[in-house]
């Protein structure tokens, strides 16, 4: 196992679990501070809010399994397994990036824990989520496919094309949308004519679920359901997931176009601290040991980035590099 | 007055929609938050929810929606964010709104603007930082224009608006906060199909477009050389007479292109010029361009992927002086393209 | 009012009807033959069997709306009241043809009663009638835009975005799905996991209607509510019209891959046969009258036919027009 | 043996079918119906439904399928019915599939093939008969090869079937039913990149691809001038050694493509040429094409639309008598374009 891998497998111990949830919450506040700072170049996206959703995706999928994500990645791509070096030495353009440090924030990918190479183009996962689901269906395998994807996505036509073919091939494919309410500056009621995108799912005769998104046991119970359904031949499901974007769409959003209070609400059932609760309740853990998972996570954030920091940019070799298979 | 090219772009939709009541604009994110790179400021509060669109997701639907809107009476001037999600809608512009006029005998019509950025520079990565113009390419009905900066911005996309036929504005989005002094009012509008003059010289014709203008005049400034650097503005038509005129004079041709070696848009150029002013050149036609490799992401490898000024420079200088082309950095650093 | 006009206000007459509908099977029917005998170059797509929807179409529509068709469109462009010469000219790559003879079988057009520029993109017309029904709505005119599109192209990407825009933006737009079974070779079923594409409407909060597609009265009220709510900005409606295609997709498809009998069941309710019967029953007319309607049309047809192979065809001058708007 | 180029196409997938159990094939109506160009011929029979499938009408829905399908594992070949539809659906070419490799430091790659019949001559329209080569153009990563017969077919196929990147296929419709020898089995595989030399002569260089080599061919038989035609193949990489040579032999490139004269994928080639080996070229570059205009649907129209062999032949016999580039015949005839 590398080092992904075992990362990912470590995950099955619930302190794991919420180690991992402070990781995704605070490498994206201090990457977003770093971007803010101008110490790094370009965009990024970040999902804190969203932290549920990434480790229950981690927790039910297996590492052979293939999961697509977005330019909103870096929580899946933690939660899965790789490590805040290789996902923050991608985002800062360094030789330890996850990609060698050309594809930047929204372009990781580790393919030893399934995930793929994270699309930019909103909807673009979805039929490629769809083929992989096919190369399991052709080669008798049973790796499923995962798609995440955002409630905007689910205006594109991709959206509609990937679940009907997935449908109508009956695939081993889960389609995952992280309604996280809006897409990029729009309310998704403004450009969404259904309250509940799960609905959607009855245009390919697929089944769905609306989830809440900020419980992991929640989240992994219906992927659980819908991952044995693929593997069981029975096809594709679409989960809707409830979740909520902390932050802005991107670097250059301070989202002041939320109605007041919307955050605040959110706020109030934060995936991390309800998961904290619970593994308090259930006498997992103790309070004083979260609090020190909290701190242990952001040393080891700081630390990271002051390796990345100290870490060689990509050299001009790698920009002309994997461009195509060399002989 | 001076203006950022993100604004003079809004001026410019202003001032057609204040003279032209069936101008709308949509696209995503362009009315309540006034466009992800703020080129509609001001739109919604003046003209209303009802001329100023957000659209879903949707590209194909949008971009669908504006050729069916041109074919009946408005001018839509739709915002594609980045040329790239053409990739997912590119058929409404090449296949129907670039066809309408044709396929109706000339009874309906396309007066449609589809606006998009194109670009590296800003570390956007791979999929987010193409320019693209191939894919406007080879399609009669289509024009192309690209500004160099927000006086070209101002001037083109008003006369885009108000073309008959469909019009594809591709804006560098390295230029948008730039500012530059620009004529506003109808004094400003700049005719479709006609190139800039942007320095005039004898040795050498630079054609240059969008963002790669810059990189020309500094190329230029200083030179052991003098150049016609021409700012192309408009690539599809391209201005023929111009080009060629002036390379019947220097004798030379070179392009700075922002765009991949093979099949970029300067092949274009240079392939009518080869035919057409064969017999005035003196020396290979040159063309400074990207390496041939996706767009890489880091702020230190972008500013090596683009074209530089000094590498112009060095080797049009080189050009002059041995008759020979220079070869491109890439070739004489070793790295295989 | 020009010919196409005084063509499209003559179908008032029930009687009119009829001979239209006549008209367009009798052209198709020759149309296929003129083919098949090597007498006309190309591609062509014809309608037998689907007259109902276009006669409806025509008797709902006012000539101010804008009508999007497909490369299946000669039924519609005869029921608007484009004539025979026009589209046979057309088809034919005559001076005569709509369009000047440079588009051929799928590209008919006239603005005089709304009929734009037909696509031979699958579900490209979808979104351009939602733009059609934009303008209308910007510029406060009562006009409606109408798309009318197969089975096959509710699989389609354009499908999804067209019907989601209208929706959100309450465009006056009727969306009127002509299911005749199959896309090309393939039976809907295999294509499309749903039975009853109506329910496609859900996923845009968009009503439907699942519609008769062999009785004209029936599409006809179908399509009266639906530009009714249109226009009184309730915006747009899905229509399901069931229907047949008689003939193979195209002129290369003999159409074997029909299972045995599904002719014959539809023939049993051509229709056209329909119509007749329904207005002798009424007393509309007498079964003399029909007959002598048939054969009446029949020898405009072959007159139609006479005429344009003698009209000179299109010039090379044709070629190199309305490419731009010439300065 | 002696075949057509769709029972080639067919045999080129079935043979890759055999020697790799990855291979599958998708598409609209390519199984039952065996392909509305009858290249599938046989598939569904000998290697059932769960490697050669049926698609709903989704292009971006099933190549994009078709590029997680070949990041994971298989050799998709998916078919586009006509070039055109790639509009729907260039994002899941250009801008994902021909971009994994590079976004993935190497660990994904796309082995797909993209199969389009193109070209005009059927009668197909303005929507259906188009060439688009350069939709594929300036995207690093991608490959495109175009068959001029059903040897080339065949060859090409199965050498784009086994790249270990995307390629894609464009087919001249117009040759499907043409028959001639093939060399089937391995021996019969063409690698890419390589051109094909037609004739050899020594006046000049022809350039063709695809529909174009035979017009090439005819415009060149028993004329007074004897040329190097040279079948180019792979339009991405080109075989820039082979043009090259050829031209620093003959000092005279003429291209016969079938696209417009403004953009079409002999620019490409034309602009390399007139840099690289300028100081061979005794005469301007040529190019026969296509008019500026959407392709027309009449028979009678298509030919004139059509580069046509006495039109290459004359035109060459001027380039080599006088020095001059003839006039496009649009030109000559008065007919803006
Ligand atoms: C085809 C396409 N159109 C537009 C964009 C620009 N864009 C990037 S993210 C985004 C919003 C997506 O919203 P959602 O699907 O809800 O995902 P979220 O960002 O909320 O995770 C948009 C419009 C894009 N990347 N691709
Ligand atoms: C985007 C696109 N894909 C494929 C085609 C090829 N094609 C033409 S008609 C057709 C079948 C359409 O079926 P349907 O929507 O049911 O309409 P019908 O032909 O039955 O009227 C197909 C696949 C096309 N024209 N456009
Ligand atoms: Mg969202
Ligand atoms: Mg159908």
């Amino acid at each position: 196992m590398n080092v992904s891998q075992q990362r990912r497998a470590a995950l099955a111990d619930p302190i794991e679990q919420l180690d991992r949830m402070y990781e995704i919450r605070i490498f994206e506040d201090r990457i977003k501070e770093l971007f803010g700072q101008g110490l790094i170049h370009g965009t990024t996206h970040t999902c804190q809010g969203q932290e549920a959703v990434s480790i229950a995706l981690a927790l039910e999928a297996r590492p052979s399994d293939h999961v697509c994500c977005t330019y909103r990645g870096h929580g899946h791509a933690l939660a899965l397994g790789m490590t805040p070096s290789s996902v923050m030495g991608e985002i800062t353009g360094r030789v330890s990036g996850a990609v060698g440090g050309v594809g930047g924030s929204m372009h990781l990918s580790d393919r030893s824990v399934g995930l793929m190479p994270t699309s930019a183009i909103v909807g673009a996962g979805i039929p490629i989520a769809a083929g992989a689901a096919l190369t399991s269906q052709v080669l008798g395998r049973d790796d499923c496919a995962i798609a995440l994807f955002g409630d905007g996505a689910t205006n594109i036509g991709a959206f509609h094309e990937g679940l009907n073919l997935a449908a109508i091939w009956r695939l081993p494919v889960v389609f995952v949308c992280e309604n996280n309410v809006y897409g990029e500056y729009s309310r998704i009621n403004l450009t969404t004519p259904v309250e509940h995108l799960a609905d959607r799912a009855a245009s390919y005769g697929m089944p769905a679920e609306i989830v809440d998104g900020q419980v992991v046991g929640t989240v992994a119970d219906a992927m659980r359901r819908a991952l044995e359904r693929a593997r069981g031949g029975d096809g594709p499901t679409l989960l809707e997931c409830k979740t909520y974007r902390y932050s802005g769409h991107s670097r250059a959003d301070a989202a002041t176009y939320r109605p007041a209070g919307e955050l605040d609400t959110w706020l109030a059932r934060d995936p991390i601290e309800l998961h904290r609760q619970l593994l308090v309740r259930e006498g997992t853990i103790a309070e004083a040991d979260a609090d020190h998972i909290e701190s242990r996570v952001r040393a080891r954030i700081e630390e990271c980035i002051e390796q990345t920091m100290a870490t060689e940019p990509a050299g001009v070799a790698a920009m002309f590099s994997n461009v195509v298979a060399r002989p | 007055m001076k203006l950022r090219m993100r604004q003079a772009i809004a001026r410019a939709l202003a001032d057609e929609m204040r003279s032209d009541p069936t101008v709308v604009v949509m696209g995503e994110d362009i009315a309540v938050a006034e466009g992800p790179f703020k080129t509609s400021e001001g739109l919604l509060d003046e003209f209303g929810p009802l001329r100023v669109r957000d659209t879903p997701i949707s590209e194909m639907g949008f971009c669908g929606a504006a050729v069916g809107a041109a074919a009946t009476g408005l001018r839509p001037v739709v915002e594609i964010m980045f040329v790239e999600f053409l990739g997912v809608a590119l058929d409404m512009v090449v296949t129907e709104a670039a066809k309408l006029r044709y396929l109706s005998g000339g009874s309906y019509t396309a007066p449609l603007v589809v606006r998009a950025s194109v670009g590296a520079g800003l570390g956007f990565g791979s999929q987010h930082s193409q320019t693209l113009e191939t894919w406007m390419y080879a399609c009669p009905g289509l024009k192309v224009v690209v500004p160099s900066g927000a006086g070209t911005a101002y001037g083109l996309l008003r006369a885009a608006i108000r073309d008959e036929d469909p019009v594809v504005v591709l804006e560098p989005r390295v230029l948008y906060a730039e500012r530059e002094e620009v004529v506003v009012g109808d004094a400003g509008i700049l005719p479709l199909g006609v190139a800039g003059l942007v320095t005039r010289g004898d040795d050498v014709t630079i054609v240059a477009l969008g963002q790669t203008v810059e990189i020309a005049r500094v190329a230029a400034a200083g030179a052991e050389w003098s150049a016609d650097i021409i700012d192309l503005r408009t690539l599809v038509p391209w201005d023929r007479e111009r080009v060629c005129e002036s390379v019947e004079r220097t004798g030379r041709l070179v392009l700075v292109e922002e765009s991949p070696y093979s099949g970029g848009w300067g092949t274009e150029i240079a392939a009518h010029v080869a035919g057409e002013c064969f017999h005035s050149l003196r020396a290979p036609v040159i063309r400074f361009t990207c390496p041939d490799v996706p767009v890489p992401y880091p702020a230190h490898l972008e500013r090596r992927y683009l074209p530089d000024a000094t590498d112009v420079r060095a080797g049009i200088t080189e050009l002059i002086s041995t008759g020979r082309r220079p070869r491109p950095w890439w070739e004489t650093e070793g790295y295989a393209s």
